[in-house]
């Protein structure tokens, strides 16, 4: 018996659970045989701003126990060049495009989502609410009020489904998930990097350019795990769940939390098949557990205890 | 953002280590590993990286390396690596029969034709190694070349006879020159006689500001093989910027590099300022 | 030349600046030889609770990439058995000893510290104010408020060294840092672990019987570091810095963004020789770099860059 | 907290291994590996156990095992373990020569007199090893000892023939006597025309709550190898808590026990509930 991986993140249908975390994955106009994107559940864009940014200067990215730090810092071309030479490119491929916006305020972010809800081939938006370099000092995300701003200025923008990507450097992640819910995002995106810091004994300063980054990869898989879970208990719209994930293990195990979809980021970068492996990993676990669809095993955490063995 | 469309013919190969040991009797930190991953031992071009990794676990990145050579017959590469941090360590522990995960070829590969030119490459410690293809594509192209190597001793002058074989070498080892005498005197000295058409610098900033002065004297275009931390190294994670001599913002070096012009590109250490 | 390992924190001198991390490490009496907490810069015991509790349901700990989940639950003998039990055998050690303390309410504080401050070996308190298992549902170091209540409520009742443990699951720890400062507190400690949660697949449940931990080890140290540069600039007591420390180096980087001491956890439980080998290396690395004292690390990166190799 | 003081008479040793490999034909999931480290295995006694760490990186913690045998002539220590997630893998992948730390002995040993006492052991699969230096231990007392063995295959009946030595054993295999076959029916059996004066039980919960059902009927009392993820081993993270029968919370395995009588504590894993 095959198993269905088909999934739907609120409007959103897609051939399986796995895809890329933003800023982790690009499409180039074509791919490498072995990572081939036309396998993905769907496709995420590098977060895209307004206008033309160089991003962080050296050093972007530091390793970390079982991660990484990058204060990578957004290099965009602006959304205009992105949709005259970035975007056409994309539509080559299968998989619904989801891209990844960065506003700097809910003004900039009306005006993107308008541009970007002409485009024919954008599927959804994910909105990077986590992204450490606001003018005003604050992580869009690390306030409920202007998270909810942000998603309302879209949200009156545009019609396509709205992804929510929220910080996990908040005192109560549930807290801004509702928020969000409320003004009418379709799903959240769960999570971005956690703040982090590297410092290099030699020079004695910090070792990024930026000094502080963002934590991601295993390291980072607990925290995000929880903040599924608790954003599960407290919402009714779906999540994609993200941080860490570089097995199909991993990525059950978000499921089974909650999430009904997911995203693998920094495990592209020590195995770019991570992937592929990862969708055909779930898809055998189903078939060995004899179940039927992957959205069977979305939340079961919730469900109480499966008794084994007896 | 790139003037030319993005490398993406690079595979991921489980190659197999068939040596590795260190180099030399000084501090035993450069070893040499040789790899057998003939996919993309075939598709090397010069200026071409890998990204390996040979072990298990931490570190979590793979390490970006350039090799001294690639061998088409037997699909095999052969890297030398300074043993600094997790990841050179790890490398060294390797044994022979294990596995090697090899990305590549990776970059923007030195494509140009070299017919009649003259081509001084000038080379320091395992900076060396990513010249020597280089200079064997420019002599089967009808070039010339001349080779400006450097090393803290004989034994880390890697490739020498193959160079040797290619064209004249200049060498200067700190341990019986000293540490103040620049390889690039003797090309400045030579440049008097002889007409130089390029030359390209790797290991060594301070090397590459000096053959960068004599191209500017002289005339010349000069090139620089430019390192970074990565992330991917395959243009994903926009980990590895090289910052740009006008201020104009970044380069990555895996995709658009990690060959540049150096009058594109600062040539100082992002961490540690001018060392060498 | 001998460096200087000793160091001050507030009021409390070190002979070094390594001491174990509450919860990591115990007295009983005598210590295996190739541990000796003789030689450590302190000792900090187990947090003690005011009445006996018997701690959580197995499982209570889970290994995650680096680091470990745990959700042990604070089991405690009660404050008066500890003081008859436990605290006098402590006489018997060199360093300054350490009390932490779970209080789950001010008055709990109160009565906890004034039994303390009676005794006489008892040479500074810790507040662990980052437990996760109190009554009206937030960690008390998750709001500013809270934890200075708690904070007064101590330094009503003792003269002794009050350390206020802070939780990082904050928005801005800054402000907690603040918080704690102005109402009396003479040392910050951070961080303590990081919610997390582990899923095993096979049960498809929560691994852990609390079903949500601590995450603690190296996996942490990017955010501990971050959250110690960050009260290093912004507050005037000194901070202890704690989170995923396995090593001189790692020790050496607490130092220079801005911590005066270290403790070391979860690295114990891999190797229970660390404190000692972090001891050596840090002095070792004093004498290579020419430095005469620990003290002038602290905080080396706030004051800018190094010039070297030139 | 503990009604004899906590051990903290180990050591924390850099021994080496010694042999490594996998034992018998079955899935390749068994390994046996001895370890060279005398000052722990000079200090072992029946009961105790020893973390382990055969490898650099990753999982971060080290692994409890409890040795099928000590020989204080060699200093070595020989451990059977079940192939099963990260840390076992890691073992299965030490070379000998490679260093092994071992921190031991851990936990309190079973230091009884067992002069003129009869005593049945009950073990199944990896849970066996703890039980045959309990029977040399019991043996040497002047005791007797009867073994019953469970395993999968003949393979995994570890140390079958140093049991023999001791005293009569008998063994139930599930690929020739079935899966339902309970070794503990034979000590029922044997009950009848023998005197027991104590059972140990290892490995199997099923077994153990038969061997203490026979320990009641026939007035034996019953003791229980228990097992219980660790942080520490040594006393200080309070993270193997084992649950105490009476809802009176919980003792800790690594300082408590590892061996309990069968009365105190609750017979079945926390996790998946009551297996085999
Ligand atoms: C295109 C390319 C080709 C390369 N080819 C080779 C090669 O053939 N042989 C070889 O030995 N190395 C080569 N390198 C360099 C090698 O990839 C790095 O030194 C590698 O990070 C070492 O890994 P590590 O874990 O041992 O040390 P790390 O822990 O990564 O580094 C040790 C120390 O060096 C510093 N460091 C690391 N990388 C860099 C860097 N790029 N620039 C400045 N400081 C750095 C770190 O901050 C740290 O202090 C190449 C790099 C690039 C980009
Ligand atoms: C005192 C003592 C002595 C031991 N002696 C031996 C021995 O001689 N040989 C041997 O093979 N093993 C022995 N064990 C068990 C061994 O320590 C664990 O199985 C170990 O965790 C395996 O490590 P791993 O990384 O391979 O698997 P892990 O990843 O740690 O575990 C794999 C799977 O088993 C589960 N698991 C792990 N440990 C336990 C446990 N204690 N109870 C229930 N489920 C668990 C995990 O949840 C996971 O699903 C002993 C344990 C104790 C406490
Ligand atoms: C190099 C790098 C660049 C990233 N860029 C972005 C970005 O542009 N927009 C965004 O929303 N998240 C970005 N992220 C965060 C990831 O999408 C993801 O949320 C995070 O890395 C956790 O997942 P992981 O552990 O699988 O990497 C970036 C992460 C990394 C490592
Ligand atoms: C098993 C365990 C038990 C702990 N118990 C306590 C405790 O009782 N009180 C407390 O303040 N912190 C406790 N902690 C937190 C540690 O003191 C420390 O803040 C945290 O583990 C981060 O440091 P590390 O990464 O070095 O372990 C505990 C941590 C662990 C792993
Ligand atoms: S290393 Fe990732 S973009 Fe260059
Ligand atoms: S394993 Fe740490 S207390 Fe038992």
């Amino acid at each position: 018996m095959k198993a269905e991986l088909a999934t739907d993140v609120g409007p959103l249908r897609l051939k399986n659970p796995v895809m890329p975390a933003s800023g982790t994955y690009d499409w180039f106009g074509r791919d490498p045989e072995q990572v081939s994107a036309d396998s993905f559940g769907a496709v995420v864009t590098k977060s895209v701003t307004l206008r033309p940014q160089a991003g962080n200067p050296p050093i972007r990215v530091a390793e970390t126990p079982s991660g990484m730090l990058n204060a990578i810092g957004i290099p965009s071309v602006g959304i205009e060049e992105f949709l005259e030479e970035v975007l056409p490119q994309y539509h080559a491929l299968d998989p619904p495009v989801i891209v990844s916006v960065q506003a700097y305020s809910p003004r900039e972010c009306e005006s993107m989502l308008a541009r970007l809800s002409e485009q024919p081939r954008v599927d959804a938006v994910e909105l990077n609410l986590s992204c450490p370099n606001l003018a005003h000092g604050t992580i869009t995300a690390q306030s409920a009020r202007l998270s909810a701003e942000m998603v309302a200025a879209a949200r009156g923008a545009t019609r396509l489904p709205i992804v929510a990507k929220l910080s996990p450097n908040v005192t109560d992640i549930a807290e801004i998930a509702r928020a969000v819910e409320e003004v009418g995002a379709d799903a959240l995106c769960l999570i971005n990097t956690v703040k982090g810091m590297a410092v290099d004994v030699e020079t004695r300063q910090a070792l990024l350019g930026n000094r502080s980054g963002g934590l991601s990869g295993p390291a980072i898989k607990p925290i995000a795990l929880s903040m599924v879970w608790e954003c599960y208990q407290e919402v009714d719209i779906p999540i994609v769940g993200v941080g860490g994930i570089a097995t199909a293990e991993d990525a059950l195990q978000f499921l089974l939390a909650g999430a009904r979809a997911v995203q693998v980021g920094t495990a592209t970068f020590r195995e770019p098949r991570s992937l592929a492996r990862i969708i055909a990993g779930i898809e055998e676990h189903l078939a060995q557990d004899g179940l039927h669809s992957v959205g069977e095993l979305v939340g079961w955490c919730h469900k109480g205890r499966l008794t084994v063995g007896s | 953002m790139a003037e030319t469309p993005v490398n993406t013919d690079w595979k991921i190969e489980d190659g197999v280590v068939v040596e590795n040991g260190v180099v030399g009797p000084e501090n035993g930190d450069i070893g040499r590993v040789v790899i057998e991953a003939p996919g993309v031992v075939a598709a090397a071009r010069p200026g071409h990286f890998v990204m390996l990794r040979t072990w298990e676990g931490e570190p979590f990145l793979p390490r970006a390396m350039a090799p001294l050579s690639y061998d088409v017959a037997s699909g095999r590469m052969e890297i030398f690596y300074r043993i600094k941090g997790p990841g050179t360590r790890a490398i060294a522990r390797t044994h022979p029969g294990e596995i090697a995960r090899v990305t590549g070829p990776l970059g923007r590969p030195v494509v140009e034709d070299f017919e009649g030119r003259r081509v001084a490459l000038v080379g320091r410690g395992v900076g060396i190694t990513p010249l020597l293809p280089l200079a064997e594509h420019i002599v089967a192209k009808g070039g010339e070349v001349r080779a400006y190597l450097s090393a803290r001793t004989r034994d880390y002058v890697f490739g020498h006879d193959r160079f040797a074989a290619l064209g004249p070498v200049r060498v200067r080892v700190d341990d019986e020159d000293g540490d103040e005498a620049l390889v690039t005197d003797a090309l400045a000295r030579e440049c008097e006689g002889y007409r130089v058409d390029a030359v390209y610098g790797c290991g060594s900033w301070r090397l590459t500001r000096a053959a960068e002065a004599l191209g500017v004297s002289h005339g010349f275009p000069s090139y620089v093989f430019l390192e970074s931390k990565m992330g991917c190294g395959v243009g994903y994670c926009k980990g590895c910027p090289a910052r740009l001599r006008n201020g104009d913002g970044y380069k990555l070096v895996c995709v658009e590099g990690p060959v540049f012009p150096t009058r594109e590109v600062e040539l100082s250490d992002p961490v540690h300022g001018p060392p060498e």
